[in-house]
């Protein structure tokens, strides 16, 4: 029995952006969601902004999960999980359990948006001592504190006055297994640099980074911003350990544009923690048979390369950072290009 | 009241300055129109004082005195002048009477005039006046008077003479002094002693920069000479203290004194005025100096010292 | 420390002196820092630098152009600025250290500095009036100061490059003959900043005194010699000097 | 046995005595690398806070500066590099780097950020000027003199027109002639004063002359445009003569002002106009450009030489003319015009700009050797017999350094002097 509907997976940017292009195009989609509530990450991790025009993320989620909400074309599922599928483009059986019941349904195509998880620290190979020193924290910390107006070090609950990001922590690191850039967190660090000197105005905020990746808007809105209007400061190498001197933290690595040690000391250490695939990536990229690839993200780009939201299975699209770290505006982008196409693709078959 | 003339003497290192005898002898001419006596005072011990051609001397001969001290010298005199009540006290418009005139004038409210260049039988005092630009007559108020006379303006022989000094203790406590003698400073050595030189090129405010004092050594290289100065090219650095000619400098006697922009202020004048040859080149055609110098020339400095470079 | 500078703003003497009456036109000539006080200001300012303190300035306004004075002496590190507004230009030097030294009584005074003399200091400097009026000691002729322990240590010139060397418990009165160092350069952006944010604290003259001298006569000196003046272009003169040198064995 | 190599013991001190000796400083890295034990952004902030130093903290490291500043090529410096200093702990309004800029511009010519040191230096400059910080003794011996004596050289403002008398023609003074010119020369301090200087005037009145260009000079009224001393951080000292300069400019009749340096071309065009001066200036080479018709038939001797001209940084990169200064070279007969490696837009400068000119020793302690030695070399290893230029600051800037450099056989010329020997022949 052939469908014309388009099963979602994941209440994400991702997944909402493709849920409301689904039904804008006339198509009909279920939206299954873990968690009880739509939003994604920037709602479990309680982002404090969004880029661009810096809008604040659990406004812009609200937003998002609305349009697809009041959508009568489009159903949604809390607490719902791909228990296992079956059939091919045209005719997927997607069992899933929501809920605590198990229900089957029938879909002529899969979108995954499944995102990412970030970084764990504690595997980094560098001595940064996540675990070890309250003081320092991730960015998924900063977050949540800059989203509170609350930003203090968590050892003693004092306003740092001096903090330092660590670019580059899990990501293009062969030892660890992730060569891949993550993107985002040039951009993101910046981001709460400029909120750090928003919020603390006499604070000190340094990025210590391997080279700067921030492009499109990161680099208009963000970068230039940050340092000439924030004097957010920018120094080339990237931190090797943090170590403890008193009651503060020591960074040592080398300043390498002035081609001396450096040993500062410093009140906060953020590290900017990278994307590795989530939980629920790898177990529906599995249950679905999709090709991964050796992170574990999902392979998209079909066989001639440029076909971004294509996976190694016919009528199976990805969208977002299920296929590798990717922004916002990135991820929303191919989201609505995997509606299209799940929505031709369902088409095809129904004609 | 009296009609008696004090003057106050100077001396260092058992000298009298010649001023001390110019001023003895003026005294002595006054006292004998005005019908008092020329009163020679000297403070200070460690010096022979019968040398004055003066009526009388007072010698205040006091231990304590032994070194130049504004403030013991102020005091001694200012008890004396009260006790003697003369009609006129003299002091020199130099180093040590600068300190104590002025001061007097204005502790006693009595008249006080500087730069005095002469004085008449009516005590009219001829002054000079900005910087030698100017002269002004002018006769004190009131029963006594204080005159600081330039150096050079009275004959010196006049106030030699031998009269026998009476000594006399201090008329004044001179203890809890808050000015204390600490010791003489002597020339600094290692330069050239341009009271020794015979031929000098002086030069003033009109060399301009420190640059320019080049210029004034060539020059003095061709000629044979060293280069003196006035006191504006000492403080402001051009050349060191050695150098300078004048009141507060050296006083110089040689053969040739080529002057370049110097205008002849008192000052400068009172330590070359006796030099054999002085010939000045100034812009300003009123500078004083061309009433000292025995040739002149309005003209540029750097010009003239550039074309006699040539021509040497 | 609390210095004090006592200046003086004089007819200058760059150009011929108009006589009116008896005395100098005062109406119609420059009015210039004494230049002696020029030194006194930056000796002023060395023993600050050295010692600590504040440095305050206080001249009379003879004409009404004594801020431009002071805002210089300001630019060069003096803290304060005082005018006496006389307004007087005839005001004679026993009258102006009358005024100075009632101003300066209420300031505390650890050293008074004044230039050692001036060309108009007809009827005596007023350092040692003020240091009279004050009843504090007096040493003009001075060269090089140092402070330490409110006891100062001064250099005072005499002739032939002969000097002393005295130390006096302050307060005291310096006549100023020549700073330690050449006067520093004001900057002219300091000038203008100092002149449009100063306050210069004005003081009415208070006290009367008099040079007790009757003017009878002013006027530029009998000459009573004069140098034979060579005449002719720079060249000539020079020409002519090299000639004289030469006859006389000279050159 | 393989011989011991034994490493030098390096020292482990920021405060470092070896053998006695303190080697502490900012040079003893030869001995060690000095960690930083702290970046200190205030700094730069203190820099950015300085109204005009704002784009200081814009530096985004690329160092296209780098390459193309003139002071780095002889020693260690540049906008980038200063930048870095000052996150490591270098107080800007206290450091030597303060006074080692020229000015050039070709910093920012090639700055994507815009860090315009143009603005930046002169503002920090004032403020440690105002603030009493160090200051170059032979600068601050300029800006006395300027303000003493209206010109930087410290020469009496009487002698000031001293040169016209052996110009061999006559040189109207506005005020004598009492009657409206077309062209005010403002001729410059170093012109009117400096020996070399006033080859090139004297040389400038005779072509003038020969033109029937009707023109007259400012005598004993002209004062300098202390642009330089500006930029030097000296801005009340600017601002001062500016007023003089601006009051004595519009008392006489004019049509248009003509300047021979670059630097007054600047002063007068570009900032005279802040100050409510906004009159035609044009700078001798555009000038005499437009008057070539009428001036190559009087350029009758050949001048069989091979040139290289040298372009001023405040008449290309600061006020773009490169083109005039070679049209009249090229209009010399018998010259050949050979180029510089750097040229025009990229020229080097001879570091005379922003006050350079009076900081000659100061500079000398921070850098190898001199800019202008550098830029003679490069003239004379263009196989050149004369270095022209069109900048009074360079004469005596360049004929010391092809001494100096052992270049002496290159003639440092202004092209003025080039064109009155083509006009007249050798003299």
């Amino acid at each position: 029995m052939t469908s014309g509907k388009v099963l979602i997976i994941g209440g994400g940017p991702s997944g909402l952006e493709s849920a409301r292009c689904v039904a804008e195009l006339g198509g009909e989609a279920i939206l299954i969601e873990k968690r009880e509530r739509l939003g994604g990450t920037p709602d479990r991790e309680g982002y404090a902004k969004l880029t661009h025009h810096w809008r604040d993320a659990s406004e812009a989620m609200a937003d998002m999960a609305a349009a697809v909400t009041s959508n009568k074309n489009v159903e949604v599922k809390y607490n719902a999980e791909v228990k296992s599928m079956t059939g091919s483009a045209g005719n997927f059986t997607v069992e899933i359990e929501a809920g605590g019941a198990v229900e089957s349904i029938n879909a002529g195509a899969v979108i995954i948006a499944t995102g990412f998880q970030h970084f764990d620290p504690g595997r980094a190979t560098q001595y940064y001592n996540y675990y070890s020193f309250p003081d320092v924290i991730t960015l998924t910390d900063l977050e949540k504190m800059l989203k509170e107006h609350n930003v203090v070090r968590p050892s003693n609950g004092e306003t740092p006055k001096k903090i330092a990001f660590i670019q580059c922590v899990g990501s293009r690191d062969r030892q660890i297994g992730n060569e891949y850039c993550s993107k985002v967190c040039c951009g993101i660090a910046s981001k709460q640099a400029i909120e750090l000197r928003e919020q603390i105005p006499d604070s000190k905020v340094m990025i210590f980074y391997i080279d700067m990746r921030m492009y499109g808007y990161w680099e208009n809105e963000i970068y230039w911003p940050a340092q000439e209007k924030y004097k957010v400061n920018y120094v080339k190498g990237v931190i090797s350990e943090v170590l403890r001197k008193g009651d503060k933290l020591l960074i040592r690595g080398e300043d390498t544009t002035m081609s001396r040690p450096m040993e500062v000391t410093m009140d906060m250490v953020v590290l900017s923690v990278g994307m590795e695939p989530s939980a629920g990536t790898r177990a529906v990229a599995q249950l679905m048979g999709v090709q991964q690839n050796k992170y574990g993200f999902i392979e998209a780009g079909g066989a001639g390369g440029l076909d971004p939201v294509a996976t190694s299975q016919e009528g199976i699209f990805v969208a977002g950072a299920a296929s590798g770290p990717s922004d916002l505006d990135d991820s929303i982008a191919q989201a609505g290009l995997a509606a299209a196409r799940a929505v031709a693709s369902v088409r095809k078959v129904m004609a | 009241m009296s009609n008696d003339i004090l003057v106050i003497t100077e001396h260092m290192d058992g000298k009298f300055s010649d001023v001390s005898f110019e001023m003895v002898g003026k005294a002595k001419e006054l006292a004998s129109a005005l019908g008092g006596r020329a009163v020679a005072v000297v403070v200070g011990g460690g010096v022979s004082s019968n040398v004055f051609a003066s009526d009388s001397t007072i010698h205040i001969d006091d231990a304590a005195l032994s070194q130049f001290n504004p403030e013991a010298y102020g005091k001694v005199i200012e008890a004396l002048v009260k006790e003697k009540s003369p009609r006129l006290v003299m002091f020199g418009w130099t180093a040590t009477g600068m300190d104590l005139a002025a001061w007097l004038s204005a502790k006693l409210g009595v008249p006080c005039a500087a730069y005095v260049k002469n004085i008449g039988a009516d005590l009219t005092m001829s002054c000079q006046a900005y910087g030698g630009k100017m002269s002004a007559d002018v006769s004190p108020e009131g029963d006594m008077a204080i005159a600081a006379c330039l150096a050079g303006s009275f004959p010196v022989e006049a106030g030699q003479g031998s009269t026998a000094a009476t000594s006399i203790a201090s008329p004044v406590a001179l203890d809890g002094l808050k000015i204390k003698f600490v010791e003489a400073i002597k020339p600094a050595g290692g330069d050239v002693d341009i009271t020794a030189q015979a031929k000098l090129v002086s030069i003033g405010r009109g060399i301009g920069s420190k640059d320019n004092v080049e210029l004034a050594e060539e020059l003095a290289g061709k000629l044979g000479a060293t280069v003196s100065s006035s006191r504006p090219v000492v403080d402001a650095g051009w050349l060191p203290r050695t150098r300078q000619v004048g009141k507060s400098g050296l006083k110089v006697k040689p053969k040739l004194y080529l002057m370049l922009g110097i205008s002849g202020a008192p000052e400068h004048l009172e330590g070359m005025k006796s030099a054999e040859l002085i010939i000045a080149i100034n812009t300003d055609k009123k500078a004083p100096i061309f009433n000292v110098a025995h040739y002149g020339a309005t003209a540029d400095l750097f010009e003239v010292a550039e074309a006699m470079l040539e021509l040497l | 420390m609390n210095i004090v500078v006592a200046i003086k703003h004089i007819p200058s003497i760059a150009d011929d002196l108009p006589v009116k009456g008896n005395n100098v036109d005062f109406d119609s000539v420059d009015f210039v820092l004494n230049e002696f006080d020029e030194q006194s200001i930056e000796q002023a300012v060395l023993v600050k630098e050295a010692v600590g303190g504040t440095v305050t300035v206080v001249g009379v306004d003879m004409i009404g152009e004594l801020d431009a004075v002071l805002h210089l002496a300001l630019a060069k590190g003096a803290d304060k600025a005082v005018k006496i507004t006389g307004d007087d230009p005839a005001a004679d030097s026993h009258q102006q250290a009358k005024w100075l030294a009632e101003a300066i009584k209420g300031m505390s005074a650890d050293m008074v500095f004044a230039g050692v003399q001036a060309s108009n200091d007809l009827d005596g400097q007023i350092g040692p009036m003020i240091a009279a009026h004050l009843d504090m000691p007096y040493i003009g002729g001075v060269s090089s100061v140092e402070v330490s322990d409110h006891t100062a240590t001064v250099n005072k010139e005499f002739a032939g490059g002969i000097g002393g060397k005295y130390s006096v418990s302050l307060p005291m009165v310096v006549g100023v003959q020549a700073a330690s160092k050449p006067p520093r350069y004001a900057p002219i952006s300091k000038v203008r900043q100092v002149a449009q944010t100063a306050t210069i604290e004005k003081v009415s003259p208070s006290g009367d005194a008099t040079s007790g001298l009757a003017f009878k006569k002013m006027a530029p000196p009998v000459v009573t010699g004069h140098a034979e003046m060579i005449e002719g272009s720079s060249k000539d003169v020079a020409k002519k000097i090299v000639e004289l040198l030469k006859s006389k064995g000279l050159a | 046995m393989a011989p011991k190599f034994e490493k030098v013991k390096v020292v482990e001190k920021e405060h470092a005595v070896v053998d006695g000796v303190d080697i502490s400083g900012h040079w003893n890295r030869m001995f060690e690398q000095r960690v930083i034990t702290e970046y200190t952004p205030e700094l730069i902030e203190k820099v950015a806070d300085i109204p005009g130093g704002e784009s200081f903290a814009n530096c985004y490291q690329c160092a296209k500066c780098i390459a193309v500043c003139p002071v780095d090529i002889v020693g260690n410096y540049g906008p980038r590099k200063l930048y870095r200093y000052a996150q490591t702990g270098m107080d800007l309004t206290e450091a030597p780097e303060l006074w080692l800029c020229t000015t050039c511009k070709n910093c920012l010519r090639v700055c994507p950020k815009e860090v315009d040191m143009i603005q930046i230096m002169p503002a920090v400059r004032e403020q440690a000027i105002l603030a009493g910080k160090f200051v170059p003794a032979e600068l601050q011996q300029a800006f006395e003199n300027t303000a003493k004596s209206g010109n930087p050289l410290g020469q009496p403002q009487r002698k000031r027109d001293a040169w016209i008398k052996d110009a061999g023609v006559e040189v109207p003074i506005i005020k004598d002639l009492a009657r409206p010119v077309d062209v005010l020369w403002y001729v410059g301090s170093y012109p009117s004063y400096h020996p070399r200087g006033i080859d090139a005037a004297s040389a400038a009145a005779r072509i003038f002359s020969a033109l029937g260009i009707d023109f007259a000079i400012l005598g004993k009224e002209e004062k300098d445009d202390a642009d330089s001393q500006r930029l030097a951080g000296e801005k009340g000292l600017f601002e001062m003569m500016t007023e003089y300069n601006i009051e004595t400019f519009n008392k006489y009749e004019w049509k248009e002002l003509m300047v021979t340096g670059p630097h007054e071309l600047n002063a007068f065009k570009n900032v005279y106009p802040k100050y409510g001066f906004e009159r035609p200036v044009v700078h001798y080479t555009t000038f005499l450009a437009r008057y070539l018709d009428q001036l190559k038939p009087l350029l009758k001797h050949r001048v069989e030489k091979k040139i290289t001209y040298h372009d001023p940084c405040y008449l290309g990169r600061h006020n773009g003319e490169y083109e005039a200064p070679r049209k009249l070279l090229e209009a010399i007969p018998g010259v050949e015009l050979v180029e510089m490696q750097r040229n025009r837009e990229n020229g080097y400068c001879c570091g005379g700009g922003g006050g350079g000119m009076w900081m000659d020793s100061f500079t000398a302690k921070h850098t190898t050797m001199r800019l202008s030695e550098k830029r003679a070399m490069e003239a004379a290893s263009t196989g050149a017999d004369v270095l022209a230029v069109a900048c009074p600051f360079e004469v005596s800037r360049f004929a010391d350094a092809v001494k100096s450099t052992g270049n002496e056989h290159v003639d440092v010329l202004d092209i003025l002097e080039l064109l009155d020997k083509s006009i007249r022949g050798e003299q």
